[in-house]
């Protein structure tokens, strides 16, 4: 199965822990947003504690997208914790 | 109509861009204007040395321009224009800026209320407080949760009364 | 705690009306103010000359600061600034203008709307348009009556649940 | 019984029929407010169409009064037909 490195943008208080990128390695089929999160939690422990608080949403190519949609090597990756204007 | 979203990292001022809308306008006899200010004090009392605003790509700017969209459709308003600040902002400086226009004032007033329950739970920032000893992540609150929930309800109400 | 309520004959500038009022606050992080104009047409389509208000003595300004007393009675506002003109006034100028501030922002936009629909309803002002062939008074309508009683009805629940 | 003239000021559209003061002659008991309309009426048929038209309150010494209140020789009364600011 070949494998590329994607990475994965940070942002807010998901930056705290190691910064505001990650790198990881997508199987070229793509994987669901849940199961990107699991690998991330387990890849990276200082990540356990930000993406286990819930309600983190990803944006794939500048759009936020349903936890169904897939993430495939070379998508442009960022995970969102709540977000607040104002 | 007009629909002027604004994504900036200097500061503005309120007054001024109250000044230009209201200088836009034909005969609409209504303006409302809604203005966030960064404060001084944390809801703990403790004191803030600022906000830090911070944004993702097109996407923060698409949001806004998304929530601003759907005011126009659903109040009766002509005019509406919407600045948020990102970056670093001090305590007394501007956060946001919202004004509409209607020819009638409870359009113009629900538009303004609406957009920023809007803006405050669903526009793209990350925001927080700096403080002598770090920093602390803002996120929506219970309130600004439930100031949301009321325009779902209401829209659920008057779609039932079609 | 300021509650600054003014009656002129002469024009004034909205914009530095809340240019003033921003520069007066503290550490409110919420500031709403409506600004309600002449419109240059009449309800039924007929361009309108003018807009005259009449007053009398000092019973309408104390209507006014009655009013602007009950919103800071009712609402967590910290400031508010209410001017309203008098005499004739001309498509596009200010009638009236509001502007309340608040640590958080619900106050504030429920206290300017509630100015609002007072000010409509019971300010002591008579108003005519004038028109090419005479002129015509003009009564709140079942609509204004209805905004004010919207107040009457909470203020029975909020005792209610006391 | 001894009279006094008493002037009232017209507001509004009540000024329309025939200008912003009518002059009476009030007991020196004085007269409840709906009485004061009702010999306005009499008095000044012109003033008939305005002061029908109901919601008339009375304001006496720059006080708005209930109907109840009592208006008497000396006072500075004022008839206010339906106000809106704004």
């Amino acid at each position: 199965m070949a494998v590329e490195t994607t990475r994965v943008e940070l942002c807010g208080r998901l930056a705290d822990a190691c910064g505001p990128f990650v790198d990881l390695t997508l199987p070229v089929e793509g994987l669901p947003v849940p199961e990107l999160i699991s690998i991330l939690r387990e890849r990276f422990p200082a990540l356990q504690d930000g993406l286990s608080k819930g309600r983190i949403r990803a944006c794939i190519n500048e759009t936020i997208v349903p936890n169904e949609a897939i993430i495939r090597p070379g998508d442009t990756v960022a995970l969102f914790p709540p977000v607040s204007g104002g | 109509m007009s629909c002027q979203v604004e994504l900036t990292e200097a500061g503005f001022d309120p007054a001024a861009r109250l000044a230009t809308f209201s200088a836009s306008l034909g005969d609409e006899g209504a303006v409302v204007s809604f203005t966030g200010r960064a404060r001084g004090k944390a809801k703990d009392g403790n004191a803030v040395g600022a906000l830090v605003l911070e944004t993702y790509r097109g996407v923060t700017l698409a949001s806004m321009q998304a929530i601003a969209g759907d005011a126009h459709e659903r109040f009766a308003i002509t005019h509406s224009h919407v600045v948020h600040r990102a970056g670093r902002i001090l305590p007394g400086e501007a956060i946001v800026f919202v004004a509409t226009a209607s020819p009638h004032r409870r359009a113009a007033f629900e538009a303004a209320d609406y957009l920023m329950d809007r803006l405050k739970t669903e526009a793209v920032f990350w925001k927080r407080e700096e403080h002598g000893d770090g920093a602390s992540w803002i996120e929506p609150t219970a309130q600004d949760q439930k100031d949301t929930v009321r325009w779902l309800q209401s829209e659920g109400e008057e779609n039932a009364r079609n």
